[in-house]
C-alpha cells in the first residue's frame, strides 16, 4: 500500500548464521525488536545469543526447521511480529512463502510476491527482459530449421556461438563453434549428439561468451515508484558457480558502462514492479557488451562490498521501504568511494579438494582495526555442524584505492586465526599472491581453471622452516614435565632412572 | 632432552635444552635460541633471533602435534628416540595389504557406489557422503577389492568412523 | 630532506598498547617489517603477537622501559630499523629523542624537533600564534597596574573576565568578573588573595570563556612544504581534562567555521615549520568565536573518527611523509561523509568514581558488523596490569548522520562484553539516555557536571528484575549437581538424606 | 530446590525445579520457565517467556554470583535455607565495631596521609593507591580512629590485602 507507513515494533528473522545477525544488528539500531528462531542444534548459535527473543521452530534438517514457512507465519503471528525478514537461502525467494506472509497479515521485507515469481522463471523473465530492453545473451530457445538458417543466425548474433539441444541439459548435444567454417561440422554433431542423449534432434544457436565477468547491480525501490542503482559488484571469482571473492567497483567498469548498465538493472527491475533491494546479474564480455543472467529478488550474500563504497545500509533501506517509507536523496545520485573486497570464510579444506570441514572452532580472532569488517555467524567455542551451509564469516575490507584495499586484506588474512577447523583463508592467501588477481584480470572461470592447473596452491609462508619442529618440540618437553610434576614420586624417579641409563638426557 | 620429530617429510633428531627463560633447539644441524610463552589457550609466541611467530598448537595425542600459522598447517610428531625407532620395526612389518578406509569428516551417507566385492582402481568412487549441502565422494586410494561395506545408506557417521575396507 | 623519497623496511614501534597495534596494522599493509618493543610485563600483549620481531626493553615501570629514549634509539640502530613511530605519549612530543633519533641516522616519524619544542612552550607557543594571526584567548601575562587599566583592559576584550594571580597556580588569586560593577571587588580580592599566597599581588586580566567546546583540526603537512586540514573533531566530552568520547563532524560546525578554524590550524602550522600529522586544539565559545589552547605534536588518540569521515589513512600518511613523499590529490579537498563517534574504553569502575580497574580479561567479545570498528589493545584471556595508561580499546562507529551513528554506537555498546574487570562502558550507556549529548548540546565541563549532579548514573537495564536471581539460582542447582556427581557416593547419600529430612528438596 | 537468594538489597525464597529441558523457577511469587544454556565460557543464554537474556555468570566461590549483562553487574549470593539463617544469626552477634579496610585494586601505596591513632573522619583521607597513571585516596568508610597502618610508602598491594584498622 503506496505512502502508508507503518511503524515495525517487532520482525521475527527467518533465517540462521551470519545473515542472521546481520538484520539482528540492523534491527536493533532501528530500535525494533529482533526475533530469532532455531533449529534444534542452532540453540546456542550466534543469532540466538544477540537476539531479544528466540524461538525454536523444529529439527536439525532444514526441511523440518528453517524452511517450515507455514510454522514461520504462524510463529509470527503468535508472538505478535509485523513483519518477517528472510535473509538469503531458505525461503528468501519463495514467492508462496511471501504470500503466506501477506495473508496472515505479517509484512515480508522482501520483493511483492509477483515480482519474484516473475523473476523465479528463466524462460520468463528472459522473455520480459527482451520486452523490456534489457540485453538478453543473443539467441534464441527456438529450435534451427536446417544449417543455413543456423549460418545466417550465427552470422547474425557473430561468432563464437554455441550449439544447444533444445532438449538438452549436462552438456549433451553442445558445441562451441569459433568461425563460420566450423559450424557444419559441428551442426551435424550437435543434432546426432542430442538425438542420442534425447531423442530428440532440435538444436538452437546462442551466443558464446568468452571469459566473460560476472556482474552485478545493486537496486533499491521503494513503495512510492522510486528504483535506484547503487552500481555494481564484481562477482567473477566463482568455484563451481559459488562465489567466492567480491569487490566494488570492479576493476574495468567506466562511470559511462556502469550508467548503462544501472539504467538496465533499473528497467529490469521496474518492468516486475519490483520494489525493496534486489541483485540484477549481468555477463559482461571481452568487447564490453553486457547481457542480463537473472535477478535475484533478495538481499544478497555480498552486500556488505556495496555498503563500504556507498556509505549506504541496505538492511536498513529494506526495513524503512517495508515500513512504507520513500528512498530518501542521499539514494539520488551514489557514487563509489575508494575500493572494496570480500571473502567468503567456508568451513571447507581447500588442502582436500574443498571437503567439508564441520567441528569445533576451538580458537577465532577476527581481524579489526581501519576499513575492516567482519560479518560472522559464529564465535569461539562454538559448533560448525554438518547441517547447514558451510558460510562461517564474510570478511570485508575497504580501502581508498583497489592496491590499498589488497594490501588491507592481506593484513587481515594475516590477523585472522581459525583453528579447530579448516576454512577458505588459504585460498585467498594464495590469490593475493596471483597476478591475474591483483591485476583484475577476471573472469568467470579463472577460478576453477586455476585450481585445475594447480596454480592457486597454498603455500607454507616464507619464513622459518623449522618453526613447526621448534613449537612441537618446546611443547613435548613442557607436557612431559607438566605430567612428571604431577606423577607420584616413585614413578616419576623410575622413569627419569631409565632416561638416564638410556642416555635419553 | 633428545628426541626425534617427523615434519616436513622427514625425521631430525631435535635436541631441547632449557636456559633460564630461554629454550635452546637444535634441529638437524642448526641451532636455535627460542623464546615460547603461552599467549592464551592454544596460541603461542616464539620469538627466535628477535622474530615473532604467533602459532597455534594443538596435542593431537601420542606425541602427534598441529602447528599452525593463520591458514597453512603442519601435523607433526614428536618422539623420544627409542620409541621412534620402536615405531619404525614396528611399521615395516606390520605393512598390510588391508586397508579400512574412513570417513575423514562427519556426513550422512548419501549414496553406496559400488557392491561388496568389487573391484577398484585408485581414484575410482566407492561412497558418497552428504555434509553442508555437498556431496562428497569418498574414492579408492589405490587399485583393490572392495571387502565389507560397514555403513548404510542414509546413516549419520562421525569423522574416522570406518566406511569400507579395501584389500 | 625534502624531495629525497626514502623507502622504508623496518619500523620500531616505540609504544604498546592500541596504538602500537595500529601502527603496525599500518606498517603491514605497506610492507614495511614492523618491530615491537615490551616491558617485562609486556611480553604477551597485543602488540608483540601481531609484530613481525619483538625485542624485550626493560622493566615494568615506564621509566625502565618505554621511557629509555637512548635505549630504544640503540636497539634501532642494532635490528636495522629505518625508522622510528612513537605513537603517543611516552617519547611522542619528546624533542630530544626526536633529535636522538636524527643523530643515529633513524627517521623519527613525526614533526621536526624544532617544531615539536616550539610548540612544546605554552607561552612561547602562544606568542608565535598571535605572531601568525591565529586566535589566542584576549588576555595577557602581563600584570596589571592598577584598577583603571583593569577596567579598559576588561572593556576592551569585553565581559566576563578572569583574574589571574601572575605568579599563579591552583585556583588561588583567581576571580571570575560577569561585569564591570563586580571589577573593582574582584580586582581586591584577587590581589589580596594573591599576595597571601604568593607573596606576590601581581594579577592580569584573561577572558572567561563561557561553558566553551574544546574542537581540534587535524593537520597533515608534507615535506615538500604542503599543509591541508583533515576538518575538526569535537572532543568537549571530558572527565577531569581526559577525553572520553569524541565525534566528527562538530554538531555545532558550519562549512564555513570548518574553513575558517581549518585556515588557523593550517596558519599554526606553518609558522613553526611543521610536517607530518599533528592536531590544533580550539577553544569554541557560544558565540562561535575560537581561540588557540595548544598543538599537540602527534598522532592523536582520537585520530579514527577522523578516518572514518574522510576515509583517508592517518597512520599511512605520516609513514609516507616520513618516506619523503608528498601529499597527493586526495588531500585537496577533504569533505566529510556521514558521522563518526569514539569512545574510549578505560579499565576503570564508574561505580567507583573511576577507580582503575586491573585483572584478567575472562571474557571480551567486541562488536562487529557495519560501521563499526575497535582499536584494542588486549585480547580475551589477556592481563591488565597496574604499570600503564588504563586505555583498553577505542571502539569508533559510523553511521550516515549523527542519528544513524548514536544509533549503531547504542547497538555495538549492547553487543560488547567485557568480563573480569570493570570498565567506562555504563558511562556510555548512561551518555546514550542523556537528552544533551544526544543533541549535541555540549561544553568541556558538562561531563564533570553531571558525573557529579549523578545526572549520568548508568542504570540497571529495563527488563526482567529477576533475571539475576534466575540466573544465579539455576547455575547453583547445577553447580551443586555437578560437585554431587563426582563425589563418592557415601557422602552423596548423606547430603541427600539430610537434605530430605531438613524438608530442603 | 528451595534457596535464599539475597539480590538487589533483599533476600527471597527461590524454588528450582527441573523439568526436562526446561528449569521452572519461582522467585518470591513469581512463576519463571526458563531455558539456560551454557554459550562458552562463563557466558550463559537465558529464554523466559521467550525473551533471550546473555548474560555472563562467574562463581566468587560460597554461593557468592556475580551477573552480568554488558556494562551493568549485580553481585548476589545463593545459600541454602538453613545456611541462611544461620549465617543471619552469626552476623547478628558478630557486629564489630573494629574493621580492617583492605585495597578494592592492586597498586603501590604512593603516600600516607595520616598517623597511625589519628581519629578521623568519614571521607578523610588515609592513604593514596597509585595505579594506571592515577592516584586514588583511599578514605575511611565513617568516623573513627586509625589504628595499625599495615602497608608502608611505595609498597605493592593486590586487590583484597589489608591496609589499615579502622577502629
Amino acid at each position: 500500500m503506496p505512502g502508508r507507513e507503518r511503524p515495525l515494533r517487532k520482525v521475527l528473522v527467518a533465517n540462521r548464521g551470519e545473515i542472521a545477525v546481520r538484520i539482528l544488528r540492523a534491527l536493533r539500531e532501528m530500535g525494533i525488536r529482533g526475533a530469532a528462531i532455531y533449529s534444534e542444534p542452532d540453540r546456542r548459535g550466534l543469532p540466538v545469543v544477540l537476539a531479544d527473543e528466540a524461538h525454536p521452530i523444529g529439527a536439525a534438517a532444514s526441511a523440518e526447521s528453517y524452511l517450515r514457512a507455514a510454522a514461520i507465519v504462524e510463529l509470527a503471528r503468535q508472538i505478535g511480529a509485523d513483519a518477517v525478514h528472510p535473509g538469503y537461502g531458505f525461503l528468501a525467494e519463495n514467492a508462496e512463502f511471501a504470500a503466506m506472509c501477506a495473508t496472515a497479515g505479517v509484512t515480508f521485507i522482501g520483493p511483492p510476491a509477483e515480482a519474484m515469481a516473475a523473476m523465479g522463471s528463466k524462460i520468463e523473465s528472459r522473455r520480459l527482459m527482451r520486452a523490456a530492453g534489457v540485453p538478453v545473451v543473443p539467441g534464441g530457445e527456438e529450435a534451427l530449421a536446417d544449417l543455413d538458417q543456423a549460418a545466417s543466425f550465427a552470422e547474425s548474433i557473430g561468432y563464437p556461438v554455441m550449439l544447444k539441444a533444445a532438449a538438452g541439459g549436462g552438456g549433451k548435444g553442445m558445441r562451441r563453434v569459433e568461425a563460420a567454417d566450423q559450424l557444419a561440422a559441428a551442426y551435424r554433431a550437435a543434432r546426432s549428439e542430442a538425438r542420442a542423449s534425447f531423442a530428440d534432434d532440435r538444436v538452437y544457436i546462442e551466443k558464446f561468451l568468452v571469459r566473460p565477468r560476472h556482474l552485478e547491480i545493486q537496486v533499491l525501490g521503494d513503495t512510492q515508484g522510486k528504483l535506484v542503482s547503487l552500481g555494481e559488484r564484481e562477482c567473477s571469482l566463482q568455484r563451481r558457480h559459488q562465489k567466492v571473492v567480491e569487490e566494488a567497483p570492479s576493476p574495468v567498469m567506466t562511470p559511462e558502462l556502469r550508467q548503462r548498465m544501472g539504467e538496465a538493472a533499473v528497467r529490469a527491475a521496474a518492468a516486475v514492479g519490483y520494489t525493496n533491494a534486489g541483485t540484477v546479474e549481468f555477463m559482461l564480455d571481452a568487447s564490453g557488451d553486457f547481457y542480463f543472467l537473472e535477478m535475484n529478488a533478495r538481499l544478497q550474500v555480498e552486500h556488505p562490498v556495496t555498503e563500504w563504497v556507498t556509505g549506504l545500509d541496505i538492511v536498513r533501506a529494506q526495513i524503512e521501504i517495508a515500513c512504507g517509507k520513500p528512498l530518501g536523496p542521499e539514494f539520488d545520485t551514489v557514487e563509489p568511494r575508494g575500493h572494496a573486497f570480500e571473502v567468503r570464510i567456508y568451513a571447507e579444506d581447500p588442502y582436500r579438494n574443498f571437503a567439508p570441514s564441520p567441528g569445533r572452532l576451538r580458537r577465532l580472532r577476527w581481524p579489526d582495526g581501519p576499513g575492516v569488517r567482519v560479518d560472522a555467524g559464529v564465535y569461539e567455542g562454538d559448533e560448525v555442524t554438518i547441517h547447514y551451509d558451510p558460510l562461517l564469516a564474510k570478511l570485508t575490507v575497504w580501502g581508498g584505492d583497489r592496491g590499498q584495499a589488497l594490501a588491507r586484506l592481506d593484513r587481515a588474512l594475516a590477523e585472522l586465526r581459525i583453528e579447530g577447523i579448516r576454512t577458505t583463508v588459504p585460498l585467498f592467501q594464495a590469490l593475493l599472491e596471483d597476478d591475474d588477481f591483483r591485476r583484475g584480470d577476471l573472469d568467470i572461470e579463472m577460478l576453477d581453471r586455476k585450481l585445475s592447473n594447480g596454480e592457486l596452491r597454498a603455500e607454507r609462508p616464507a619464513e622459518l622452516a623449522d618453526l613447526g619442529a621448534l613449537a612441537a618440540a618446546v611443547e613435548h618437553v613442557e607436557r612431559t614435565a607438566r605430567i612428571a610434576a604431577v606423577s607420584p614420586p616413585a614413578r616419576r624417579d623410575r622413569w627419569r632412572q631409565t632416561a638416564r641409563r638410556e642416555g635419553l638426557r | 632432552m633428545k628426541l626425534i620429530v617427523e615434519h616436513r617429510g622427514r625425521a631430525d633428531e631435535v635436541v631441547v635444552d632449557r636456559q633460564g627463560e630461554v629454550w635452546l633447539v637444535r634441529v638437524g644441524e642448526t641451532d636455535y635460541e627460542v623464546d615460547a610463552v603461552t599467549v592464551a589457550g592454544t596460541a603461542r609466541s616464539l620469538r627466535v633471533a628477535g622474530s615473532q611467530y604467533e602459532v597455534d598448537l594443538a596435542h593431537l595425542g601420542d606425541g602427534r602435534y598441529e602447528v599452525s600459522r593463520g591458514g597453512w598447517v603442519e601435523e607433526l610428531r614428536v618422539q623420544d628416540p627409542l620409541a621412534y625407532l620402536a615405531g619404525r620395526a614396528h611399521g615395516a612389518v606390520a605393512e598390510d595389504s588391508s586397508q579400512t578406509v574412513t570417513a575423514y569428516m562427519p556426513g550422512r551417507v548419501a549414496a553406496v557406489l559400488v557392491e561388496e566385492g568389487a573391484r577398484v582402481a585408485a581414484g575410482d568412487g566407492v561412497l558418497v557422503l552428504e555434509a553442508m549441502k555437498m556431496e562428497n565422494e569418498i574414492q579408492a586410494e589405490r587399485d583393490g577389492v572392495v571387502g565389507r561395506i560397514l555403513v548404510g545408506l542414509g546413516e549419520a557417521v562421525e569423522g574416522g568412523d570406518p566406511l569400507f575396507e579395501l584389500d
